[in-house]
Parts: structure tokens; C-alpha cells; sequence
């Protein structure tokens, strides 16, 4: 980010249309498609207005068909062009998802070299709005397994703000997960906010007694944890994950070689999870700085219900990362 | 109105049309006081379309429904009180408060389900019915869904499954001309749905979805062709939403004339003035029922209120059979 | 034939059915030697289709290719060499042996790939040409498929969008009759595929796909309703696979007879059978075209033979670009 | 199995096909559908002849329209069948995932256990055969995040014959995953062969110096690396997982506290696939156990690549699994 510009008071939304508008405005070959992104303005408005202002041949409504859309994204993106395909959610990218896999991660390998595909899908992503089983998944840990595609979890107005130009540059196909409870989140942003580095994981808050690996929505979650902690003397070192492929190992093992403890929180499904191939990792590359094992805190292993206490008691809290924490320095 | 039969029929369909009504007001009253939460679609303007559909139905038929479908699921018969006491999130919700708004489902009566990914369920019809067709049941499976949802795969893989195997399922498109806020011109290059039948082979058609009676008539007409064994049927009622997509749209893709110019269709309205026109019903027949329904959405209301919350040790209760539960 | 231009364009046409059919028959030997491994799809009785339609096509426009695509390589122009190359896994291969057989790409003649997934191609076709729409290129991208790719949603999705949007797509449907081992009966409630044009709006026709005149002449027609703006196009080419779907293929599906009906109406003879007949070609000529195709075969052999393996060092280059190869 | 029947030579292939069989004569509610199950005889013959005996009715061919024919086997089975779809291979899956993880692991939940789906899907997968990037993926391991289904992996002619049955018996969706690398198999089974237990992993090669946790074709891998492994003195005890979801934490760790070291092998992608959750599972369950880091033999992270050197150098080998055993064990 630039140093000493003035701010502006945004939003996660805000943060995320600039963005568009941003790349829209400064390469022609970059347009959005996507249901609804035109008329109804983004089912979380966040292409509001963008329609007007760049009109129908760039701000594409399409039919609720994602496997084709997602594949017409691919062939515009072999094409020469830039295409930004929004997936409402994560929900309804399984429909596309061999496009994803067969097509957008492979073309590039599979062709020797010959093509590549330029491609950015947006989608929300997450639980906590009580949209029960089908509308509540965290699958952007399930996507990283993918070789092929960078994978992009957006946490902060500076993130929301600042990877989609260094994904539209990346010659390569980008999947950005926004958290669909970030959307109003509300800060303040440089008023000439620019690209961030979509290589690096970020600390986002120092400590030395253990080590809390996150992104996304739980990241806050963490970060009140931390501060929680913090009060009763525990200081722990948050880490926004910020990419989830290709992990950024060094920041998080740089960490633990500080803390020697370490605990991973997502809120995908516990087995499988990107947690697991972090605590694989760890145990690989850093197993003789532990002082005790890596835990994971995720959801429960259930398709997210309903109901709020439910769905509160299947994702992770403030409260189990604050016992999960103190227990880890207790201990060991 | 030719018999008292008839007559009757007809109050009874007025009277289902206005409880969806009314409890759909109610849902909308409560999820502002955040009682109720998530998503919530809203289904009025559209009744005539599920309440002239189930009266086809017969209790052994099945029936897949789409997350709008409030009013679906009470033309079926399925409890008010559940219902309500679903979206509350309580456990006597007829989903035990897991699924919400979107996902009634009732095995008593064979309601399949809510299903919140568009066109998700109409494959599950298909199996359905197939599964029917092989345990020689003589029965019509019946799959709601949108006009959104004829642009998915799921629509186009499931009509030629079907049609190929000779299935009993009604296929029910509910033309309301948006999904969400996309125009069906946005949507399909070729926006006369039940022309889309012949692609398959199936017989199709179209109705006015505003009128229960010609609904009514369709729908009958579609489930005795299936229970024939002539195979699926594709049928379009052409409706229109009054209320936005959800508690969320500021329906910035739609004109309030055009919604006004549609409120002139009433359903509701439609089937009372046929009514009042043919005699022996007037205002004060329609505040009785305006007062019975009113009665059911209190006490759908009072149920759901009284319920209780599933004790969070059941969290993964259901995932896998148990025992005990399968 | 009635010119010498016609002529010429016809026995160069014979001459790349020729090409493929040799190239093919030379692949299913250097299978069974197990020179050539995976997942081998022979074009064998279809080459009209592809030898017709790429006639039409001009060095700007796109294609999108099956997993049954050496014929379609081919007769685009990709070179042979790098085909069997590709095929012997030999970085000289047109995909530095990543792909074999079913992942044949060339940039160099805009053909986008094989693609093993059924259908898969179709919305990458649809993608293509709205990127060569909005830059404002006048191109047609023509995508190759199977009748069995007709049943998948990806047909369907795709075929709306591209007539939504007015795309300049040439769906080109080879229909062969059978999907793997499963007869179109079996997989279509409604077999005439070229009709299905119509639940999307769009222009189809269905042409003889074992008769390389008609063919072109169908795909030229096509090809000039896309590049005068006038939105996609359904071709459907009737043809007929000679050989057993795959290389493990037992053919428990289809007669002997069957097979045999089909071959009297060879692409290859018909042709010649023409050329014959309007004079001034005779065996002698015949003997030529097949020499020189059996020179490119050999020598598309020997560059094969004489590749080179990628360095093992390399296998992970190419998942990602890098600086240097982006 | 039972006891000192008398036995037959079979394969895998044909132990499928008895399994179908039997099946089908036992509950007429049994019925098998998919891409060319019937007229063709079954992609890799598993199920030819069985439309001759059983007839179209029982032995569906089915268009290619994966989406709608796993989604019509999720209604079959909510409507009182016991379906069998066959999806050809796991890469075709891809286009069925909605339905699976939406309708077939979601509805007993969502519904509050009235409704459930008694269904099995079987698909081959795996790569071995130059079919490269498209028709080479290894996912039952990251299926294996999806809570709701059971993911099962017969590696043995014993499993090939015997998991379907109780895979039809239980209640919820079931996927089983061959290998198609191992349809080949052959070998003796009891000519009375029964069903077998698919809730357990089973230990397959005894050893006191390492723990190698395996299943399904990399199975075989890791018993050749420790018969190599023995014949240098090297014990390593060799697990077959059989069941992906639920793990059988028990037999592996029971292992890991006798040898101290795991190995995991699998032939899915190394980030995010099973080994990973093996892995970060042995962290938390059996971190003092450990003498040293729990160390993964997986594939590299490439669309599977046709040329056979490239193939081959991208999957586990038994060279690269014995290379990792003797390190392991010289170490620490
Ligand atoms: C596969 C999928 N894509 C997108 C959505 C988001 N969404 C929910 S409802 C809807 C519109 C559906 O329109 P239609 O089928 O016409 O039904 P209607 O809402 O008009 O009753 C959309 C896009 C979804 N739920 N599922
Ligand atoms: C999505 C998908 N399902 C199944 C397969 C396996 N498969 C490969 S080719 C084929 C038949 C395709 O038939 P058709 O489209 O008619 O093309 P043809 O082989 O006749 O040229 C099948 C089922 C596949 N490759 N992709
Ligand atoms: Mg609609
Ligand atoms: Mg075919």
C-alpha cells in the first residue's frame, strides 16, 4: 500500500467493485460475467452500477448455467481476453467444477506450453448466515488440492481492494473466495489503494506463545482470540494465510520457529481440510521445533444446518480458538 | 361453477391460495423481526400454480419442490405449524429446524424436499419416478421448478432421461419470467418454454399460471396422460412474482408498473370475483375465510414460537444412519 | 466437377481422407506394437466430416476437437509429424507428449485441443468465439462433437448461451450413431439432433456426413450464415466409426452386418467413385495420392521414432506459467 | 471369509462382477445403471453379461449425462431402491459433484433424518495407463472431505467381492472407487466368498520398523517396497486403509505405537489429499510416538502427464517409497 495518501472510509463490497472498475478501466480486455452481475446489481452488490457505467457487452448476465459459463470463461480467457466470471458462491461451482479441474488447471500442461488461460473466477464463499446445507460450504481448502489454478481468500478491504489486478496479470487461472459474511465489513483504504503481493502470507498480529494459521472470515475470529488471549497475558502470533495456493510456508514456519506451537483454524470441514495439509506440512518441515502437536479448530463435519445455534456450534468460535489456544500453552 | 362439488372446490382453493398468502406476509413480518432468518422466498402472486397443481395429485404421488416453496408445500399438505416452527429453526420444524426456509421436507405426505440449488432437484424426480416405474407403482412424481432453471444441464439431461425411459414425472416449470433478476430474455435465446418438449419428445404446455381453475385443469390433464403410461409431461404455468426475489432484492430489474400491471392478475383475486360472479359467495364468506386463515398463520405462529431448539450435542446427529434412526 | 478448380480442391480432399485413413490405420499398428499407448480413438469412416468442414473454415477461425480428433488435426493442418510425435510421448509431439492421442493442440492453427471429457469442449467453443466477438475478429469457431455429447448439459447450457448471444459458433455434431456401445436410441428420447436446433432458436441442418461435397457444401453454408452475423449453427453430419470405439472395444453392440452396410458407403470411395466417374482420374492417379500419403505416414513415423523424451526434470514445468514462458 | 472353502482363481474384474450378481438375485430392489453397463458390457467389462441375465430393466445403459443419472440414482434410492451407478471413471464424476455433495451427503441431515439414501455409486480411478490429464485423476481421497458419504477403496479380489454387498446394506451414500489399474488383478478367492467388514483397515504386511499407511493400487507398491524393504532388513508393517471415510484411526495408530515411523503413501495430488489428513490426524493423536516427522509418498502436483516416463516419475513408485522407508528408519 502507498504510505501517507489520504483514506477513504470503504467497505469488503466497496473494496471489491473498486477493484473491478479499477480493471476494467485500465485493460479493455477485461469484462465480468456472471448471474446477475448486470440488472439486479450482484447478488451482493457489488457490480452495482457497473452495468451503466460499462454497459451490457462487459457486464454480462448469463443464464443460470454454470458449467458453460465458467467453460465460455476459459475460452475467452485462450482467446486473449480477460473474463472475471462470477459464481454467485461457492455452492454452485461444483456444477462447474469440471470445467475448473479438466479445462482451467490443465489446458496449460496438457498443450505442452501452447496455451494458457488468463482467467479470474470470483465466487462468495462461507457459512454464518444460516443458509442451511446447500448455501453454506467452505470448500476454497478443498479447491488448493487443484494443481494449476492460484487460489485467492481475500480477508481484509486492503486484500478485497488489491488482488484482483495481480490475478487478472497472472497468466494463469485464479479462483478468489470472497467470505459472504465479509461483505460489510467497514474500514478505511488509501485512497489510491493499489495491488497487493499475492505471494505472502501476512502476520497480523505479533506474539511469541504460539502460532494461529488462518484466512478468510475466521481470521477475525482469530484476531478477537488473540486479543482475548492477549488480556490474559497468552500473546499469540496471527497469520492470514491470504493465499491458499500456492501455500506460503515460510511465513507461517518462520512463526513457528518463534513459538514452537502452532493451531490452525478454518472453517471448511475438518477431514481434508487445508488445515490438515498445513499440520502435514509442519510436521515435514518443522517437527523438531513443535513443543507439542499442531491442533486444528474447523467446522464440525456436517452439512451446516439452519438453525443459529447450530450453525454457530458447527463453525469455529472466538471461544473454542481461545480454549484450544490456552490449552496449547498450558500444555507441553 | 356449474356444481355444488365445484363450488366447493373452489372455496377450498381460495382458501390455500389466501393461507400461503397470509402466512407468506406473516414469514415476511417475522423475518423482519428476525425471528426468521436466511434466505426466505416469497411465493405470492404465484399460488394459483401449486394450489392447482396438487389437486392432481394424489396422496401416493411425490413431489420435489424448489426453495420457494412455501406455497408448494402447504398445497400439499404439509403442516402450517411445522412449517413456520421449521423456519423458526426449532426442532419440531418439519426438518427438525436444520433445513429452513428452503428445505421443507415431509415424508408423510412425499414432499422430496426444498432444494436451494436451482434444478438440483429435478434429476432426484427422475430417480423418482424411475423408482416407481420399477416397484410398479402407478404414481406421478411431480418437480417443481423455475424458469431460471430450464437454462441448467440438470434440465435438459433429466427431460431426455426421462422422456427416453417413459417415466411418470410431471415436469413443472413456473414461468414468473425472472431468475431472480435476470429477464427470461437474458436467459434463454428461446424463451417459449413448453416449446421445449419436442426437443425430448415430450408433450408439453402451457397455462396461465394466475388462473387455479385453468391450472387445475392442465395439471389433470398432464397427470392423466403420465398415469396413462405415456411417459413425463413438461408443463408451464405462466405466473409472475409479486414480491422481490428475497428479503434482499431492491428489484432494481423490474418496473413497479410491470409488477402493478400483474397484480391486476390476482390469482387470488381471480378465483374470489369468478366466485362472487357466479353467485353464492360474497364479502362475508371470504371474511370467513379470511378469518380461518388468519387462525391457522396465528397458531402456525404460536407453535413455532413455543418449539424448542435441538440440543446442540444432535449437531451431527443425522449425518450418518445410525442405528437407531435408519 | 465441373472445373479444373473443383477438380483439384476434390482430389486434394481425397487425397486428406487418404492421409487420414492411412495415418489411422498406420496408429492402430503402432498400438498393437505398443508404440502408442492410452487411450486410442480412431476417426476411420468419418473422415468427410472433417475433411469437408475444415474446407470451410479459414486460417483465422478456431476449433475445438474431441477426443477422436486426428482426423480433425489433420485435416486443419496440423502437421502429422508432431501428431505421432505427440502420440509416441515425444517432446516433439504438438503437445510435447503431455497430451497423446486425445489432447492433440496446435496454436499455430487456433486448434484448441482434444478434449477427453464428452462435451467438455463445447463451452470453451462458445468462449472462444464471444472473445473473437468482442475483439471484433469476423471468425467462426467450430466445434467438434459426438451424438453422445448431444445428452450432456454442457450441449445444452452451451447451445443457449451462443444463441443468446448471437455467438459465431459452428456446433458440429458427428453423429456416428453411438456413444462408446450405446445406440442413439438409447441415449435420445428425440434422435434427430439437427431438430434440437430449435428449443434454442438456432439455425440446423443435418447433411450426409459420409459424402465430403455435401458436407463442405453444408459447412460453407453454415460457416457464411455465422460470418454474416447472424448468430450459431447447428450442423449434424451423419456418419458411421468403422472401427471399434477404442482400441478395447469388443463391439458386443452392433452387427457385423451393420458395419458392413455402412462401409459400402466408404467417404473415401464415394469420392473416388466420383472422380472416377466425371473423368480424368483413374487408378493410376489413384496409386499417386496413395503413395504420397504413405511417404507422410513413414515420415511422420520416423520424426516420431527420432524424437526425443522431455527431460523427466520437466514434468512439473507448464502447470504453471512462468516468467519465461508466459 | 470363511474358512478352508474350496476357492476359485478369479480377478478383480470378475470379483466385481459376482458381487453385482449376487447382489442383484439377493434384493430385487438392486438395479445397475450407468454409460454402456449394459450393450457394451461395461467400460472395463465388469458388468458383461449381467444385461443378458438380468435385462434392461436391472441393467440400465444410460445417456452420457452424468449429472442427471447420479441425481436420478439419489431419487431412486430416497424412493425405496438400492441403486448401483456406475460413473464410468472418478474423472466424469466431476460433472455429478453437485449431486452428490448437495443431494447425497446432505439429504438424511438437512431433512432431520426422514429421508435417506441408501445409494452406491462405483467408479474407476486412478492413473497407470497413459490416459493422461483428463482420465488420470486420483479424487477418493479428497471425496473423502465430504461429510455424509463413505468412501471405499478394494485394493484385494477379497474387497473387489466383497464391499459391495455391505455397501447396498448401509443406509447412507456409499462410494466405491477401483482402481483401474488393478481390473487385471488376479489371483484365488473362496469360492463361497462373503462380505466383508468396511468399517476397519487392515494390516497387510508385518513390521516392527515403520508404519506404510496405503490403499488400492499404491497398496501394491508399498508391499513390494516391503518385501525389498525386508530382504535389507527392513520391517515395515504395511496398512491398507480400505475405507477413506470414516478413517480407521485405531490400526494405524495401534502400528505407529509399536514402529514409531508412518509413511503414507497415496496416487492423489500431495496437498490437500488424504495423507495430509493421515498425517495431521497422527500429529494430534500420536505426536510422542513419533521418533521422527511422518513423511508422504504422493503424486506430484501436475495434470497427470501421457508420455509414460513423465507418467511414471509423476506417481509413487516403489523405488520412491523404499528411497523414503530406508531414509526414515536410518534416521532418528
Ligand atoms: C445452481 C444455482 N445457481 C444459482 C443459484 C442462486 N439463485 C437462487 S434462485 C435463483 C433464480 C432462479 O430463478 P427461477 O428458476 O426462475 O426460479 P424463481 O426464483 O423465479 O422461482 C438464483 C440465480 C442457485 N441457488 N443455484
Ligand atoms: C463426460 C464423459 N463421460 C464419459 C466418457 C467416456 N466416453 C468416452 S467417449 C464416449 C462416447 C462418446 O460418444 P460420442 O459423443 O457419440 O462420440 P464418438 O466417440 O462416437 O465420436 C464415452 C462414453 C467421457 N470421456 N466423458
Ligand atoms: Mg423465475
Ligand atoms: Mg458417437
Amino acid at each position: 500500500m502507498s504510505k501517507q495518501s489520504a483514506t477513504v472510509e470503504t467497505s469488503y463490497r466497496e473494496a471489491l467493485k473498486e477493484a473491478i472498475r479499477e480493471a476494467m478501466t485500465r485493460d479493455e480486455r477485461v469484462f465480468l460475467m456472471g448471474e446477475d452481475v448486470g440488472h439486479y446489481g450482484g447478488c451482493y452488490a457489488v457490480s452495482k452500477g457497473l452495468l451503466a457505467e460499462f454497459g451490457p457487452e462487459r457486464i454480462r448476465d448469463t443464464p443460470l448455467s454454470e458449467s458453460a459459463f465458467v467453460g465460455a470463461g476459459i475460452g475467452a480467457a485462450l482467446g486473449g481476453m480477460r473474463p472475471i466470471v462470477e459464481v454467485m458462491t461457492v455452492n454452485f461451482s461444483l456444477l462447474a467444477l469440471d470445467q475448473i479441474m479438466n479445462n482451467a488447471a490443465t489446458i496449460r500442461h496438457m498443450s505442452g506450453g501452447q496455451f494458457n488461460v488468463p482467467l479470474v473466477i470470483r465466487m462468495a464463499t462461507g457459512a454464518g448466515k444460516q443458509l442451511a446445507a446447500q448455501h453454506a460450504h467452505s470448500l476454497e481448502g478443498w479447491y488448493a488440492h487443484i494443481p494449476g489454478i492460484r487460489i485467492l481468500a481475500p480477508a481484509t478491504l486492503e486484500d478485497a481492494r488489491g488482488m484482483l489486478w495481480p490475478a487478472l496479470l497472472d497468466p494463469d487461472p485464479v479462483l478468489i473466495f470472497e467470505n459472504n459474511t465479509l461483505y460489510n465489513l467497514e474500514g478505511t483504504l488509501p485512497e489510491n489503494a493499489v495491488a497487493v503481493d499475492i505471494d505472502k502470507a501476512k502476520v497480523m498480529h505479533t506474539g511469541n506463545d504460539l502460532t494461529i494459521i488462518s484466512y478468510s472470515a475466521s481470521l477475525f475470529k482469530c484476531l478477537d482470540a488473540a486479543k482475548a488471549l492477549s488480556r490474559e497475558g497468552v500473546e499469540a502470533e496471527v497469520i492470514d494465510l491470504r493465499t491458499l495456493r500456492p501455500l506460503d510456508d515460510a511465513t507461517y514456519l518462520a512463526s513457528i520457529a518463534k513459538t514452537h506451537r502452532a493451531l490452525i483454524v478454518d472453517e471448511g470441514w475438518r477431514s481434508g481440510g487445508i488445515s490438515a495439509e498445513i499440520s502435514a506440512r509442519i510436521m515435514e518441515q518443522a517437527f523438531y521445533e513443535l513443543d507439542i502437536p499442531v491442533e486444528r479448530v474447523c467446522s464440525a463435519e456436517v452439512p451446516i444446518p439452519y438453525a443459529r445455534h447450530l450453525e454457530e456450534a458447527a463453525l469455529p468460535q472466538v471461544d473454542t480458538i481461545i480454549a484450544a489456544a490456552k490449552r496449547m500453552v498450558s500444555h507441553g | 361453477m356449474n356444481s355444488t362439488i365445484d363450488r366447493e372446490h373452489a372455496i377450498d382453493q381460495l382458501r390455500m391460495m389466501l393461507l400461503i398468502r397470509r402466512f407468506e406476509e406473516k414469514s415476511a413480518e417475522l423475518y423482519s423481526a428476525s425471528k426468521i432468518r436466511g434466505f426466505l422466498h416469497l411465493y405470492i402472486g404465484e399460488e394459483a400454480v401449486a394450489v392447482g397443481v396438487m389437486a392432481s395429485l394424489a396422496p401416493e404421488d411425490g413431489v420435489v419442490a424448489t426453495y420457494r416453496e412455501h406455497g408448494q408445500a402447504l398445497a400439499r399438505g404439509v403442516s402450517a405449524n411445522r412449517i413456520m416452527a421449521e423456519m423458526y429453526g426449532k426442532q419440531e420444524g418439519c426438518s427438525r429446524g436444520r433445513g429452513g426456509s428452503m428445505h421443507i421436507f415431509d415424508a408423510a405426505t412425499r414432499f422430496y424436499g426444498g432444494n436451494a440449488i436451482v434444478a438440483g432437484g429435478i434429476p432426484l424426480a427422475v430417480g423418482l419416478a424411475l423408482a416407481e416405474m420399477m416397484r410398479g407403482c402407478n404414481t406421478v412424481t411431480c418437480c417443481f421448478f423455475g424458469d431460471g432453471a430450464v437454462a441448467e444441464g440438470y434440465f435438459h439431461e433429466s427431460m431426455n432421461l426421462a422422456a427416453l425411459w417413459k417415466l411418470p414425472v410431471l415436469f413443472l416449470c413456473e414461468n414468473n419470467l425472472y431468475a431472480m433478476g435476470t429477464a427470461i430474455r437474458y436467459t434463454q435465446a428461446a424463451p417459449d418454454i413448453a416449446a421445449k418438449g419436442a426437443a425430448y419428445g415430450m408433450k408439453a404446455t402451457a397455462v396461465d399460471g394466475m388462473d387455479v381453475v385453468a391450472v387445475e385443469g392442465a395439471a389433470r390433464a398432464a397427470a392423466d396422460h403420465i398415469r396413462k403410461g405415456n411417459g413425463p409431461y413438461l408443463l408451464e404455468c405462466r405466473t409472475y412474482r409479486f414480491r422481490p426475489h428475497s428479503m434482499f432484492d431492491t428489484e432494481l430489474y423490474r418496473t413497479r408498473d410491470e409488477v402493478n400491471q400483474w397484480k391486476k392478475r390476482d390469482p387470488i383475486d381471480l378465483l374470489a370475483r369468478r366466485l362472487y360472479d357466479t353467485g353464492g359467495f360474497n364479502d362475508q364468506d371470504m371474511d370467513v375465510l379470511e378469518q380461518s386463515v388468519a387462525v391457522e398463520v396465528e397458531a402456525a405462529v404460536a407453535f413455532a414460537e413455543a418449539g424448542t431448539l435441538e440440543p446442540v450435542e444432535d449437531l451431527t446427529r443425522f449425518v450418518n444412519s445410525e442405528r437407531s434412526d435408519a
